[in-house]
């Protein structure tokens, strides 16, 4: 399968996370949103990772390093999600909502 | 030899610094024996010159004092030049000076001390500057004392500083000398260019290799200077209002002196004016026009100082006349009789003020023969001498002018003779109504009268001599071969003239006898027609035109002064305040507003900036589209 | 050394005042000028090959840039005004009491370090150093002591300043690029003009003509100066009008003229026309001023806009006269500061409708006055006349323009302006009847007396006889001359 | 690496720190021991002694500019730490940790100074970026405190995706997959459209992190909403640290490629100059104007971007510096103030000489005023784009966004020094004095001797 699909699967899936991002107010569902481009992004790596070791037969672990960066983006996209469902957790206690539209505060 | 010269302009010098550094502690009478004396020991050490430079066989004498200024080959020194021509005026200046000195020591004596002492120091400075016009053995030498002169008669005429009319009449007099010192100063520009030289002997034994229109330019504007100094139109109109200055300031500087250096600055290039012809014109029929103007004016005014005024402006038209029709000699001659009838007549109207106590306006004087028979009959003498009456000194100087007018053109002897006739006519209105008639003045003035003590009195009698007998240094050939011992004097200098290789001897006589006759038959009509009954009311039609000076001043105002200051309004409000300064403010404001519009773009939404930075990514990804093109 | 000592004494004497007594400062800072002054006549009497009036040490190794300061003609004709500006300053203003006065007088002192370094410095970079050097001290000045509109007026000041010097930054950078040696010498500099080509020399010659035309100032980049004037306090105003404005005319002599013969030479023409347009205009508006600073101001635009013509006039008569000049403006100007701030301090306003017969009362005070004044319209046997005579005389014989008769008539117009303003403003002052305010003026005290006294004296001495200081300029004229054009004959 | 494990091990002690030291004063005493450890550690890192021999397998590669620019950082932290210590820990209940994160952060820093993977950037500006986050929302009860961080949080973590698409764009069009610099520069398929996008992207990303327009928009909320002192590590030795990762980055893979992305770059320099200069003229509070001259900076620091020149080095190293040093001061003043907006300052130089006097110090050199190192830096940055000969335009642009800057500066020293009032200040100690004038005495020295720092550049011996 060539692959332009898998370009053009992940690119739409990074799209719709962009999408969501832009239109949801919920704070977590931005969140997951940005997840969701995370993994188009992983999913391009291991496409590609394939493809270079498709094009080098000699060596068996050609491409590998794609993989090994995905897991590296996994890490440290739990990371992420504990820091931020964190700071979500706290504004919900200060503000009961986590509605970003309500976040103008500091603006101008 | 050269440390008398020097002597000569310095000596005025150190009486300006005494008088003017001690001023506070100067006793009167020190501060006019300082005063009068140093022009007197001057004039006496001038005097030992003139018998040098008297001698036959003379040579020209320059004195090199110090480089002024040196710019690689221009090379200006500071040096003077003693020839007759200057000699002579040294006489005039310092003689007639020490006189008015002299005279001024009583007639100012009303001034406070420090006063009095700044008076002297002014005058004592004016003759420094004169002296260094006339000495200067080059044209910016000249031209420092032309604007020196400028200056004091600035200082002198604004004397009376705490009214601000005077003060005006000042300001007048120095702007518009300042409009002829810009021709004289891009006159000096053009002879630097051309010669890369100032030096009279330079300028002049270069002369003729320059191309005419070049001289012409040049001479012309240094006749621009002339006019503004020497009062010509169009610049005369400050002359008459310098009147605000004390008398023996007019007598001195504005009748005189400081006048004449116009014409002095004439003669001195008459090399250049030779060479010239169109110059000569233009120099002669604005003397001529001069003439007549003024003379019409003068006929109708009121103030004893003005009609004065207004008649030296008219005979430095003569003089001009003179200059511009090639007779330098007869010019001069004209310079030093004038000097010495109008001093007499300036100092007698200042003892007649004197006398009135203030008042100037002949309308309320009248019958003053009794009252002050030395200054009425000094001021006879003088009137005569001003008329042209033989053999008064004003007859021979004024003759021959009008005789070497004739020889170049009719027109401007017949504009000559008629300026004569209106000179004798208001003269002579003046004299009787001044002497004549019985007094119109209040009583208090009448029981005031008295004759000026002998300081004011001698010089009077001294300069009133010199009016009558003064002709006789100049008595034109026809009355006797090689009498004219002036025109041996000057012929060095300004070149021998001699009027009957061209005009013969009768025509001669003729001239001479027909403006004479004109001449007296005016001075009987006025005396007879203002003794009986002067004119006391208002003038009315052309009268009143000629009274109001033809609005000349009227007319600069309108057409010069008024519309530069509307100007400068407009600049000052709309192009300063408006344009320049609201562009620079404007763009100031420009930042603050665009400042506060892009502020909106802080949205504090979330969803807003990151929209804002997809599209920026997204017009990225298209300029980059368009770059692949 | 000389000029390592020109440079360090008065900014160790900044530093140090800083940390002086309120009261002790005063006379600190008139020492240090003094000294100052002693030293540069001790630099003037030396011969202009000596070796002790050049200094050079490598700077900024990475950019290849000097310490290189050098005292030479045009440097020392502006040093001496500079050394005798400050203590005329110092003391005229003695009375004077300031808040904060140690403050002021280091920043006097430090702008006095930026002023001689400017007329000193042999290297472009440092150069700049200075020139802003200058500037910081004189906006503090002005804004922490001037007049209720001071912040707003003094800011426009420095924005405007700023901004021009920063183009010449960016001319100074490029011309930077194209030294043979990449090097910020003056030497590289001069010789720079051989490897770049004419349209590129024009725009740059705008680049750095901007800086210097908004010091001097040149219509139309001149609105800052007269608010500024008005704005500062009449010390300051002293040292802006009386020396900070020749620096313009210093950058065009020295780093632009030379630099960018070929661009100079090519707006000559338009940039003598800028000046010939700013000095009518100047004139003009100063016939209306009120207010006897911007007055001041504005004839000084105009006598400014003079220098600026002479110069591209490129002609060794017009250079001298510039050079002189530049001299005789600074000490008459300080001159009429001087009697502006008596007046002030006096009656405490500075309309001229307000004012009136002061002659009556303060005559000694008038006489100078009036000599200053006169100084001011180049009457002969002043200062000013000697400059302008040279200055008016090198632009009519100059043969970089075609247009020189009019430029010259054109100019010498102002001649006459100058005097209808400056005795208006004598008349309406000092002459006629005292009012109720004037009344109980009193005329100048000793040691102003004495100050003003002492410029007449330079006033007329350099009027008389002004070849000792026309000579020391001609080292300076003979390189302009030799690198700047004319046309082709 | 003598950095960047220490740096890691530092930030595990100072969390625990908490468990052993009660006394908040001994904890900041440890960390600034700490971190002065840290500095003379990086800087035998330079002089050749690597204490930890780790076999980074190319992964990381040390050059004399990263190294040197870790001292840099590292110096800058420690003043930052000594002048602001106490405020850290005034923060919030355990400060040890706000510590532990700064040096976490640091550790990042020094990764970023020495990646030679894209593996490597990421991760770093991921360890950089995480607890920024935090350190952002420290002030927990405080709502403006909250919602940067948030903001922060969800924008960061969109950048890192169009980072991380980027980088997998870049993988695929390596020629042999590769996230290695020298890979990526010599890929046959430079220029191509897949490594084109990925460039974008990237640039994009890395430009939101260095905060130039129109990628800044998180900024000043951020600046403006976390606790002042750590707004001051954020906008300077952070900043300095991603914006050598920037340069890194396109010097090492995209050098070679100037022509394909610096259209890009000058589109932002100019977006970034205009908007963040503009925009701070109207600011009220000087803590938000800060922000956004730190915008307006980094347009200038880009010019060492478009120019990839051995003067454009030595200029972001001195720009950094001095940056850094001005802003972290002009921050430790701001502190010390009750009201941040203009008319907070007005009169402070009657009352605190020193602090308004310094103060200015640090403005003039942010101003660029010659005298003080921000003029040399600016002047680095101008010369070597004009070395390169063209762009002379955005040379003046950028000038002229610098004299609007000189507006907004100065009208903080207008406030201090020519308006009367009476400024709320805390006294301060004559330590923190004393420090700020060393500081200002910094300034001047590299703005009269810049090659005390800039000739460091040229001492080889690793």
């Amino acid at each position: 399968m060539p692959i332009n699909y898998y370009i053009f699967l992940a690119i739409a899936l990074f799209c719709i996370g962009v999408a969501g991002v832009l239109t949801r107010r919920n704070a977590i569902i931005i969140f997951m949103c940005v997840e969701l481009m995370l993994n188009a992004v992983n999913l391009l790596l291991i496409a590609f990772s394939k493809m270079h070791h498709a094009e080098v037969a000699t060596d068996p672990n050609a491409g590998i390093n794609g993989q090994i960066f995905v897991f590296f983006i996994m890490v440290v996209a739990a990371a992420e999600v504990s820091v931020g469902l964190a700071i979500i957790a706290m504004l919900y206690r200060n503000t009961h909502s986590v509605d970003v539209n309500f976040l103008n505060r500091l603006k101008h | 030899m050269n440390t008398l010269i020097c002597l000569v302009s310095l000596l005025p010098l150190i009486g300006f610094l005494l008088n003017g550094l001690f001023r506070k502690s100067m006793p009167k009478a020190l501060a006019g024996i300082i005063g009068s004396g140093t022009i007197l020991v001057s004039f006496i050490i001038t005097l030992v010159i003139f018998v040098q430079v008297k001698k036959e066989g003379f040579e020209p004498i320059t004195v090199n004092l110090f480089p002024f200024i040196t710019s690689d080959t221009l090379k200006i020194g500071f040096s003077f030049l003693i020839d007759p021509l200057s000699t002579l005026f040294m006489l005039i200046i310092t003689g007639v000076g020490f006189l008015i000195h002299w005279y001024s020591t009583s007639y100012m004596h009303e001034e406070s001390a420090p006063d009095y002492a700044k008076y002297f120091c002014y005058l004592n400075l004016f003759v420094f500057f004169m002296l260094l016009l006339v000495m200067g053995a080059n044209y910016v030498i000249l031209f420092i004392g032309w604007e020196g002169v400028g200056l004091c008669s600035y200082l002198l005429i604004g004397y009376w500083f705490k009214n601000l009319d005077y003060g005006t009449a000042a300001k007048k007099a120095f702007v518009m000398n300042r409009i002829g010192d810009l021709g004289f100063l891009i006159a000096l520009f053009a002879l630097i260019s051309q010669f890369g030289s100032v030096n009279f002997d330079e300028v002049f034994s270069k002369a003729p290799t320059a191309s005419t229109q070049f001289i012409t330019c040049v001479t012309l504007l240094l006749f621009i200077g002339a006019t503004g100094k020497s009062a010509q139109i169009p610049l005369y109109t400050w002359l008459p209002d310098a009147m605000a200055g004390p008398t023996p300031v007019s007598a001195l500087i504005h009748a005189a002196t400081m006048v004449t250096a116009g014409i002095y600055m004439v003669a001195r290039s008459h090399v250049l004016y030779n060479l010239a012809p169109f110059s000569q014109t233009v120099v002669a029929v604005i003397g001529s026009a001069t003439i007549i103007l003024a003379a019409t004016i003068a006929v109708k005014q009121n103030d004893i100082k003005k009609v004065l005024a207004y008649s030296t402006v008219s005979q430095l038209g003569y003089m001009f006349l003179g200059l511009g029709v090639g007779a330098y000699t007869e010019a001069v001659f004209h310079v030093m009789t004038h000097a010495f009838f109008k001093a007499l007549l300036f100092l007698g109207a200042g003892s007649v003020i004197h006398a009135m106590s203030g008042e100037q306006d002949i309308r309320s004087m009248g019958g003053l023969k009794k009252y002050l028979p030395i200054t009425h009959i000094t001021f006879l003498l003088g009137c005569l001498a001003i008329a042209g009456i033989p053999p008064f000194s004003g007859f021979f100087s004024k003759d021959e002018i009008l005789t070497a007018a004739y020889e170049r053109n009719p027109v401007y002897y017949i504009v000559g003779v008629a300026g004569a006739m209106l000179t004798a006519f208001y003269m002579f209105r003046l004299y009787a109504t001044t002497f004549l008639g019985g007094f119109r003045g209040t009583e208090k003035q009448q029981h005031h009268l008295h004759e000026s003590p002998g300081a004011m009195t001698i010089p009077l009698i001294a300069l009133a001599i010199l009016a009558t007998v003064g002709g006789f240094l100049g008595i034109p050939e026809v009355f006797a071969k090689n009498s004219n011992w002036l025109g041996h004097f000057l012929g060095p200098v300004l070149g021998e003239h001699a009027p009957e290789a061209s005009i013969s001897v009768s025509t001669e006589w003729m001239l001479m006898g027909v403006s004479t006759v004109l001449a007296a038959s005016m001075v009987i009509y006025a005396w007879g027609r203002f003794s009986k009954k002067p004119e006391l009311d208002t003038p009315r039609g052309i009268g009143k035109w000629m009274a109001d000076k033809w609005y000349v001043d009227e007319i600069y105002q309108a057409l010069i002064v008024r519309p530069l200051k509307a100007f400068s309004g407009f600049l000052d409000n709309v192009m300063e305040k408006g344009v320049i300064d609201g562009v620079v403010n404007g763009t100031g404001r420009l930042v603050q507003y665009s400042s506060r519009q892009l502020r909106y773009l802080q949205s504090g939404q979330v969803g807003g900036y990151v929209l804002l930075m997809v599209i920026g990514i997204i017009a990225l990804f298209v300029v980059q589209l368009f770059l692949r093109k | 050394m000389v000029p390592v000592l020109l440079i360090g004494i008065p900014l160790l004497g900044g530093l140090i005042g800083f940390s002086l007594k309120d009261i002790a400062a005063k006379g600190w800072s008139l020492l240090i000028s003094l000294l100052v002054l002693a030293v540069i006549l001790f630099g003037i009497s030396l011969p202009s090959e000596s070796s002790s009036l050049l200094f050079n040490v490598p700077w900024m190794g990475s950019l290849n840039s000097h310490f290189a300061i050098g005292l030479d003609g045009t440097g020392k004709i502006l040093c001496l005004l500079t050394a005798i500006a400050f203590p005329v300053i110092f003391i005229s203003t003695w009375s004077e009491t300031y808040a904060r006065a140690k403050n002021f007088y280091s920043l006097m002192l430090l702008s006095l370090t930026g002023l001689l370094g400017v007329f000193l410095a042999a290297d472009a970079l440092l150069f700049y150093f200075f020139w802003e050097l200058a500037l910081i001290p004189v906006y503090f000045l002005a804004s922490q002591w001037g007049g209720e509109k001071r912040i707003a007026a003094t800011f426009k000041f420095f924005i405007y300043t700023f901004l021009g010097s920063l183009m010449m930054l960016v001319a100074i950078i490029y011309i930077y690029f194209h030294t043979r040696d990449h090097s910020f010498s003056r030497n590289s500099f001069y010789n720079a003009h051989l490897l770049i080509q004419g349209e590129t020399q024009s725009w740059l010659f705008w680049l750095m003509f901007v800086a210097f035309a908004v010091k001097m100032p040149i219509f139309p980049f001149h609105t800052w100066q007269p608010d500024t004037y008005e704005q500062a306090p009449t010390a300051v105003t002293m040292v802006l009008s009386g020396v900070m404005v020749k620096m313009g005319v210093f950058g065009v002599l020295r780093w632009l003229a030379p630099v960018l013969p070929l661009g100079t030479y090519l707006w000559g023409d338009t940039v003598s026309t800028l000046c010939i347009i700013g000095m009518i205009y100047a004139s003009l508006i100063a016939m209306r001023q009120n207010d006897l600073k911007r007055l001041v101001a504005y004839s000084s635009i105009a006598h400014m806009g003079l220098m600026c013509l002479a110069i591209f006039a490129t002609t060794r008569a017009g250079l001298e006269g510039v050079n002189i000049q530049m001299f005789n403006h600074g000490i008459n100007i300080i001159g009429l500061w001087i009697i502006v701030y008596l007046i002030e301090k006096q009656f405490g306003t500075r309309k001229i409708s307000e004012l009136g017969g002061l002659a009556s009362t303060a005559p000694v005070l008038t006489m100078m006055m009036v000599v200053i004044t006169l100084a001011n319209v180049a009457l002969p046997l002043t200062n000013a006349f000697i400059g302008e005579f040279l200055m008016f005389t090198g632009i009519f014989l100059s043969k970089a323009t075609s247009y020189n008769v009019v430029f010259t008539v054109t100019a010498a117009i102002t001649v006459i302006l100058s005097a209808v303003y400056m005795l208006n403003m004598i008349q309406r002052v000092f002459y006629g009847e005292t009012n109720a305010l004037t009344a109980r003026g009193i005329d100048a005290r000793g040691y102003e007396k004495w100050i003003l006294a002492l410029l007449v004296v330079i006033i007329l001495a350099v009027g008389v006889y002004p070849q000792p200081l026309i000579r020391l300029t001609e080292d300076s004229v003979n390189l302009l001359l030799s690198k700047m054009f004319t046309r082709p004959t | 690496m003598n950095s960047i494990i220490l740096s890691a091990v530092l930030g595990v002690i100072m969390m625990f720190s908490g468990l052993f030291l009660k006394k908040s004063s001994s904890i900041h005493v440890l960390a600034i021991l700490g971190m002065i450890l840290l500095l003379v550690v990086a800087i035998q890192d330079m002089s050749g002694m690597h204490y930890f021999p780790v076999e980074t397998h190319n992964m990381l590669y040390f050059d004399v500019f990263g190294l040197l620019v870790n001292c840099t950082i590292f110096s800058c932290t420690l003043a930052y730490f000594m002048l602001n210590a106490r405020d850290i820990t005034s923060v919030g209940h355990n400060p040890g940790e706000y510590f532990a994160l700064i040096f976490f952060v640091l550790c990042g820093i020094s990764i970023a100074t020495s990646f030679n993977s894209l593996l490597m950037l990421f991760l770093s500006i991921e360890i950089i970026s995480i607890p920024l986050y935090i350190l952002t929302g420290s002030d927990k009860r405080n709502l403006k405190s909250n919602e940067a961080s948030l903001k922060y949080f969800l924008m960061g973590a969109f950048s890192t995706g169009l980072m991380l698409l980027g980088i997998a764009f870049i993988y695929g069009a390596t020629d042999r997959g590769s996230f290695f610099l020298e890979d990526i520069a010599s890929s046959r398929s430079m220029g191509s459209a897949m490594m084109t996008t990925g460039l974008i992207l990237l640039l994009c990303s890395l430009a939101f992190k260095v905060s130039a327009a129109p990628f800044h928009f998180w900024t000043p909320d951020v600046y403006d909403g976390a606790p002042t002192v750590f707004t001051s590590f954020m906008a300077t030795i952070v900043k300095a640290g991603l914006f050598i990762a920037f340069i890194r980055l396109f010097k090492d893979a995209f050098g070679d490629a100037k022509g394909v992305w610096q259209p890009f770059m000058i589109i932002i320099t100019v977006a970034t100059l205009f908007i963040g200069n503009i925009t701070a003229v109207f600011q009220q509070s000087v803590k938000r104007m800060l922000a956004y001259s730190s915008i307006a900076q980094v347009g200038f620091m880009l010019f060492a971007l478009l120019s990839l020149n051995s003067l454009a080095q030595e200029g972001i190293l001195l720009y950094i510096t001095v940056y850094s040093i001005s802003t972290i001061g002009l921050f430790a003043v701001l502190t010390r103030m009750k009201d941040l907006s203009f008319e907070g300052f007005n009169g402070l130089a009657n009352k605190e000489p020193l602090l308004a006097a310094t103060a200015a110090i640090f403005l003039l050199s942010l101003a660029g005023i010659p005298l003080t190192g921000g003029f040399l830096a600016k002047y680095y940055m101008i010369a070597s784009v004009m070395q390169t000969n063209h762009l002379l335009w955005l040379v003046i642009f950028a000038l002229l966004c610098a004299a609007v800057s000189v507006y907004y500066y100065f009208r903080v020293i207008q406030a201090m020094y020519f308006k009367d009032g009476d400024p709320q200040s805390p006294a301060v100690t004559p330590a923190f004095k004393i420090l700020l004038v060393i500081l200002a005495g910094a300034v001047i020295l590299l703005g009269i001797a810049p090659q005390l720092l800039t000739d460091r550049l040229y001492i080889i011996y690793i």
